[in-house]
């Protein structure tokens, strides 16, 4: 494996790998790693707002319970929501950004004047007029989340598409009679699945920034859930006395984000060399 | 110029005209009835109905569209469910705040970013190099809204070097609006003092902001720069007798802009994106604000109004960006 | 080469040189600071809540008006009022010598016009009224005589009618458009005769709002002989920074509703002082008595058993409230002095609620919990109710919702949510506004009183407390029908409100009462 | 001829710092230019004849140095830095450069006028003082500049001075590079494949235009190639290059009928085009002014 080899000596990429690894192993088994799973959802209000000690590392919340351990259980829902959103973005735009970019005609043009739309409005500010007109709670969040990242799918598969369809292979299959259809799945979509799974990769570190910034505009995730970004926005009125309340989950968003992002140029260096950036 | 200016405004016009659509679409899907939430609590149905005719809820969809458009046009927004004031209004007393703080981030960042990323790549593989490197991932990586909290708990609140909120101190008037700046109408009013508050005030804000933009241009300057060192026309200029710091400003640099440029239309979006949270920590008085109030009291008009506003304001930010874009390098205007 | 490679460096220092300067101190010393949340708009008969009582308190003047704790009612724009036999005429002579702001002489027109705007308007402060009092009913047959005639007698009118404030009609009318009333003028801008007047100039929505002092108010200024000359409102929107704004002297008051966590702190620091004052404002977690297992006695005592009172309110809120074991504040005039109500017991709870279960009430499914995300105590004091009723095997789920999405929903009993969380704050001072919007059915599709509760009993005993006007056979009526409701264990009733506003130490002769929530400042005055 | 030589190596040896330690790049080059000559220097790539150039012209990489070995300038040595490598200043204006590729040697989005002022402004007008950094005076320096332009044979100069790269093509690009080369009217210039990117009849005329340069201005050229067929249509002398030696060196004509070395015997016959040399040796018109 060539793919990986090179991976292997980017060093930043090899970080982001270990990080992502340890993280969804701490997802997995999140239950039994917590030291006090009982406190991740029930209260324990004397020992409210306890600084880090060893009993609780990172300190306890408003209601008593342990935050090192709702971090750690956070990890479940943050992952879960950015691939449940990734791959319902990628289910709408890469079938999509397949048929604009394969077929032609007005309705492939009108595939890609949607996106166009749709990436006129930065994402978090389309996501948030969207989730509020769906009903509020985690699930609409992450339909609002993916209605509103599926273009930058559609986007790289139709550029990738493009790119790929007038070359010879191609024409040779059109003229041996093979369906469209089969053309555009059997044929580009593996050839477009390495700029999809770096836009992946990217997207998850991505959606849970953005899902963090809406549990913390109280429209995404619902206490009592261990959400990061819900966690600091109950931790504001805590400041700055409770310090710890605030800094910890923020810590966990920062380093999951990093892994991602640390993944996902490394891997986007691979697959496509001219857009080598940070070397 | 001209004409690739008008070409590239004519082509938002359909752009701008689907969000229209959107937005539209996306007001009939609100599951409260709005003639009901504008008559107010314990309104009877006569009222409601008198208000459904009055704002022409009672219409036909195409006509409500045309209604809607041509309100749109006019820079009506409609009455706030929630306050009974014009959206419209309220969305221009609050644009310039955002834009103020939006572009002053962007002028950090771009600033910054410029400067971080020369060095970088003048000192390429040292260790100030490496740190910049870690700092443009890492910087990306950061919830804006915890990095403001963080701010205002070390400079604010334990240190006490910075105002924690707001755009000016509390009691302090604002300059008279000529821009609606305040950092340039406290200058145009020859006021410093108002000017040296309204600049503290700014700081922290724009700082959070600038994050997520001075590790993108950093970033991008610093790889392009590297990648103009190994032009050839470098190599010639240096062989025809240009002294090397010469080259690389301002010449490499002006090569080197061309991509970082592009990426400052794409981070105008994000910067407006934090700036709903951040506006939102440090009581910045801009839409932000506005639409997390109009969020949390479910002010559908006014979020599909700012949505709106953002959209436009965004558009034209990348026509801006495009036309820089083409004054930087020649060869982009042509292409249009 | 440096020196010239980096023009950025160049610019930033020159911000770093800008920082240091401290900005002058911008508050002199007459001025007051007041850090409170701000009305959304300025019409006070458009909006009517908290933060428009302080705007309205200052800026207009009433016929009658509360001052003090427990509220008293007291003539204001009012000389005195007569009532007829019947009920139904009330007569109020007017003060002699009331000017508005722009100097014009306050008359019983200005009076009547201002019910008929509220009454045709129907907004705000309008449910208070419409079920009684018609824009006709309303008439003024001399400059110092408003009359009004109720098409039903209703004990309470006097106890609403401080919720008017008198605009001039002449500066309002001179602004209509499109009969809207001069509604969109008066959004943002003043017409009143109050204590201080406003200046459009400084006015930023929901941000900044400027008030001077009324030289020419019409109850003088003896009392105060260091009366604030200006106000300077500013919305300080997070709580914590409030109280940061507060220590550091950015802000001279906080609003009244202090997280109990940061009092501590305040009470530490030097300049500062926190007024605790006991208020009339109810929270409670409601009840849909429509839907089961809601409708089942059993499981409403099981649930009104599971909720930690003392927990909540002795750690959580550290005593910064008063248990109130039923629908009407216990310091008003109405509430069973001797109501004991219901208390946390999770073995008599488990008990109710398998008394339920015996009865097929279908407890076992999940519980919906609305809650506004934007008040904290909101949400925990869902998350209490979740924490221990999880012990008792019941599955409680929280959705965060708005005010606005809320109201909307308790229109019919099928969207109205299993519970939510809300307060009940002194609109007027009747029991009429808890219990008698609350529990009576013919109320049902107002906010107030969707737990959808009915009890003829209860229904009766209301009206007869509305039709009567002897105080004292209303007291033992709205009594009685106390106790029916907290037997049928309606909703969850928790606690009644300590109201908690931190004030720097120049502010002196600070005077709470539960409507306006002390924001009225005439009566502040400035230490010098 | 007249022996008095211009510039000359004796001795010149450059390595680079690489992962496998330091490498020779030139191994004791000796060659010199005569003075109002044309030198060829002809090689296969990776000979080191790029490397010969960017040393005297004091552009060498950060890695490389000058080990032993140096140049005279005139018979008077060159002054050799700290660091390795020649003194940029120290030829100073005296010495001009043409880049390999009109394409990619100019700055895409500077005006060509912009570009070539720059290089005035660092080198100075001929009969001042060598270049600050400061243009003395704007009109006297255009003027120079459309001079300068038009020694090259573009036309419409002052227009070209207002013009993006974009807008030339290939030869007029190169011409740009010549005028450019010139501005400081330099006694020798340093060609690096200068033809090599462009098409035949463009490469014919630039040739045609050098040739009748280097006598109008007096000018001596060393001319890097790896065409044997443009070393016999343009140079006076030549010398052959292979893994950083010269191997041969002699007048043109002498190097071509009679090769010493079997590499250059090599390089001859490899050529795809051997009449094209042939050819030029009977045309007249090219020869070099005796």
């Amino acid at each position: 494996m060539p793919v990986l080899k090179r991976l292997l000596k980017d060093i930043p990429a090899v970080m982001g790998f270990l990080i992502i690894a340890m993280i969804i192993l701490t997802a997995i088994f999140a239950w039994q790693v917590a030291p006090l799973p009982t406190e991740v959802y029930g209260s324990n209000i004397l020992e409210r707002l306890q600084p880090p000690s060893p009993d609780h590392l990172f300190g306890t919340d408003a209601l008593g319970r342990d935050i090192f351990s709702r971090v750690l259980v956070g990890t479940r829902s943050a992952l879960t929501i950015a691939l449940s959103v990734v791959i319902l973005a990628m289910a709408i735009g890469v079938p999509m950004g397949l048929y604009a970019g394969y077929a032609s005609g007005w309705a492939a043009e009108l595939v890609m004047r949607l996106t166009d739309i749709f990436l006129a409005v930065p994402q978090l500010i389309l996501a948030l007029a969207v989730a509020q007109i769906l009903s509020r709670g985690l699930e609409s969040a992450m339909i609002a989340l993916a209605m509103t990242y599926w273009p930058f799918f559609a986007r790289t598969v139709f550029a990738e598409v493009q790119r790929t369809k007038t070359s010879l292979f191609v024409e040779a299959l059109e003229g041996l009679g093979a369906s469209p259809l089969r053309i555009a799945v059997c044929h580009l979509l593996p050839n477009v699945a390495a700029p999809i799974i770096v836009r992946a990769t990217l997207g998850m570190g991505f959606t849970i920034l953005t899902s963090a910034t809406l549990g913390f505009l109280g429209i995404g995730a619902t206490p009592p859930s261990p959400d990061w970004g819900l966690m600091i926005a109950e931790s504001r009125q805590y400041l700055p006395e409770s310090w710890w309340y605030s800094t910890f989950p923020g810590l966990a968003i920062l380093v999951t984000v990093l892994g991602f992002n640390l993944l996902g140029d490394g891997l986007r260096d691979i697959v496509d060399p001219r857009l080598r950036r940070s070397r | 110029m001209l004409r690739f200016t008008i070409r590239r405004t004519l082509l938002v016009i359909p752009v701008l005209f689907g969000l229209l659509l959107l937005t539209f679409c996306m007001m009939h899907m609100v599951p409260a009835d709005p003639a009901a939430a504008l008559a107010g609590e314990n309104a009877s149905l006569e009222r409601i109905e008198e208000i459904r005719q009055l704002y022409g809820f009672d219409q036909s969809m195409p006509m409500q569209f045309w209604r809607y458009l041509l309100q749109v046009v006019n820079g009506d927004f409609g009455l706030s469910l929630y306050s009974h004031r014009s959206i419209g209004g309220d969305i221009l007393l609050r644009l310039p705040a955002t834009l103020e703080l939006t572009l002053t981030a962007l002028l950090f960042g771009t600033v910054g970013g410029l400067s971080l990323g020369t060095l970088a790549a003048v000192w390429h593989n040292s260790w100030f190099d490496h740190l910049i490197r870690l700092f443009t991932v890492g910087g990306l990586a950061i919830a804006s809204f915890w990095f403001a909290i963080m701010l205002q708990i070390v400079f604010a609140m334990n240190l006490d070097w910075l105002p924690l909120r707001g755009r000016l101190p509390t009691g302090m008037t604002p300059p008279a609006t000529v821009t609606g700046f305040f950092l340039i109408d406290s200058l145009l009013a020859g006021d410093l003092a108002t000017f040296a508050a309204a600049m503290r005030q700014i700081v922290l804000p724009a700082m959070t902001l600038s994050l997520g933009s001075l590790a993108t241009i950093t970033r991008f300057t610093r790889s392009s720069i590297l990648e103009t060192l190994q032009k050839d026309f470098v190599t010639y200029e240096l062989a025809a007798g240009i002294p090397k710091r010469r080259v690389i400003f301002p010449y490499a640099l002006r090569n080197s802009l061309v991509s970082p440029i592009t990426q400052v239309g794409l981070l105008f979006g994000g910067l407006i994106s934090s700036a709903v949270v951040v506006e939102a920590i440090f009581d910045w008085p801009g839409l932000g604000s506005y639409l997390v109030d109009a969020i949390l009291t479910s002010d559908y008009m006014a979020i599909l109004a700012v949505t709106l506003v953002v959209g436009t304001v965004y558009a034209f930010v990348n026509i801006v960006v495009d036309l820089v874009h083409s004054v930087v390098d020649p060869r982009v205007a042509e292409e249009l | 080469m440096k020196r010239h490679v980096f023009p950025g460096l160049k610019i930033a220092a020159l911000f770093a040189c800008l920082l240091p300067l401290q900005a002058p101190a911008a508050t002199p010393k007459t001025d007051l600071v007041w850090g409170s949340n701000l009305p959304r708009a300025l019409d006070p008969h458009v909006v009517y809540d908290v933060p428009m009582q302080f705007f309205m308190l200052n800026t207009y003047d009433t016929l009658y008006r509360y001052e003090g704790n427990p509220p008293r009612i007291q003539p204001w724009l009012a000389e005195s009022h007569t009532v007829s036999a019947d009920g139904l005429t009330w007569t109020f002579k007017l003060k002699d010598g009331v000017v508005f702001h722009d100097g014009r002489k306050l008359t019983a027109a200005d009076v009547a016009y201002s019910f008929r705007r509220v009454l045709t308007l129907k907004l705000g402060p309008a449910s208070a009224f419409s079920a009684y009092l018609k824009p006709e009913g309303v008439t003024a047959p001399d400059a110092r005589t408003v009359k009004f005639v109720l098409s039903v007698p209703y004990a309470p009118f006097l106890a609403a009618v401080p919720l008017i404030a008198i605009v001039n009609q002449a500066e309002v009318k001179t602004h209509e458009s499109d009969g809207d009333w001069g509604s969109k003028w008066l959004a943002s801008n003043e017409a009143g005769s109050g204590a201080y007047t406003f200046d459009i100039k400084t006015y930023r929505p929901q941000e900044i709002i400027d008030l001077y002092r009324f030289p020419k108010h019409f109850m003088g200024w003896k009392d105060n002989p260091n009366p604030v000359e200006v106000v300077r409102a500013h919305t300080v929107k997070e709580t914590s920074t409030r109280v940061l704004a507060l220590l550091r002297g950015d802000i001279d008051a906080t609003d009244s509703y202090l997280p109990t966590d940061q009092v501590e702190r305040l009470k530490k620091a030097k300049d500062v002082t926190v007024a605790e004052d006991e208020s009339m404002r109810t929270l409670l977690i409601r009840m849909n008595n429509s839907r089961p297992p809601f409708d089942n006695l059993h499981f409403r005592k099981c649930l009104s058993q599971a909720f930690n009172y003392d927990g909540f309110i002795k750690v959580i809120l550290k005593g910064y409230a008063v248990r109130n074991p039923g629908p009407i504040p216990r310091n008003l005039w109405g509430a069973p002095a001797d109501l004991a109500g219901y208390s946390f017991d999770l073995k008599k709870a488990k008990a109710e609620c398998d008394l339920a279960k015996a009865e097929g009430a279908p407890i076992g499914r999940k519980l919906d919990i609305y809650i506004m995300s934007e008040f904290d105590q909101s949400t925990q004091t869902a998350q209490v109710l979740q924490a221990d009723a999880r012990k008792i095997g019941l599955d409680i789920n929280i959705v965060p919702s708005t005010w606005a999405n809320l109201t909307t929903m308790m229109g019919k009993p099928e969207t109205t949510p299993d519970m939510w969380v809300h307060w009940v704050s002194t609109y007027f001072v009747d029991p009429e506004n808890w219990i008698g919007q609350m529990y009576d059915s013919h109320f049902h599709g107002s906010w107030k009183a969707s737990s959808w509760y009915t009890n003829p009993k209860v229904d009766s005993l209301l009206a007869e407390a509305r039709r009567e006007t002897d105080q004292g056979k209303r007291k033992a009526l709205y009594e009685e029908a106390s106790r029916l409701v907290v037997a049928d264990a309606a909703d969850i009733w928790i606690y009644n409100t300590i109201q908690l506003r931190g004030l720097t130490n120049r502010i002196k002769g600070y005077r709470f009462s539960p409507v306006g929530s002390g924001g009225e400042i005439r009566w502040i005055s400035i230490q010098k | 001829m007249t022996a008095s030589s211009i510039l000359s190596c004796r001795g010149l040896c450059v390595s680079v710092l690489s992962d496998q330690g330091r490498i020779g790049i030139l191994k004791g080059i000796d060659l010199s230019l005569q003075t109002g000559h044309i030198l060829g220097i002809a090689g296969e790539s990776g000979c080191g004849k790029t490397t010969l150039i960017r040393t005297i012209l004091g552009i060498l990489p950060r890695h490389a140095r000058i080990d032993r070995g140096g140049l005279l300038f005139k018979d008077r040595p060159v002054p050799v830095s700290p660091r390795g490598g020649i003194l940029r200043g120290s030829l100073g204006r005296c010495i001009g450069f043409i880049p390999q590729d009109p394409y990619l040697a100019l700055n895409p989005v500077f005006k060509i006028g912009t570009q070539m002022m720059e290089i005035l402004r660092w080198n100075g007008l001929p009969g001042e003082a060598a270049g600050t950094g400061r243009l003395a005076d704007r009109k006297l320096c255009r003027e120079h500049l459309i001079r300068t332009l038009a020694a090259v044979e573009l036309p419409d100069p002052g227009e070209v001075l207002e013009r993006y790269p974009h807008q030339f093509s290939g030869g007029q690009r190169q011409r740009i590079l010549i005028a450019s080369a010139l501005i400081a009217r330099p006694e020798v210039i340093l060609a690096d494949e200068p033809t090599t990117a462009l098409d035949v009849t463009t490469q014919k005329q630039i040739l045609t235009l050098l040739r009748s340069l280097v006598s109008e201005f007096g000018i001596s050229m060393m001319f890097v190639t790896h065409d044997f067929g443009v070393i016999s249509e343009l140079c006076d002398d030549v010398a052959v290059m292979h893994a950083g030696c010269v191997v041969e060196t002699g007048p043109t004509r002498r190097v071509i009928d009679a090769p010493e070395h079997p590499y250059t015997r090599h390089l001859i016959e490899s050529h795809p085009d051997r009449g094209g040399i042939l050819l030029a040796e009977d045309d007249g018109a090219m020869r070099p002014p005796a």
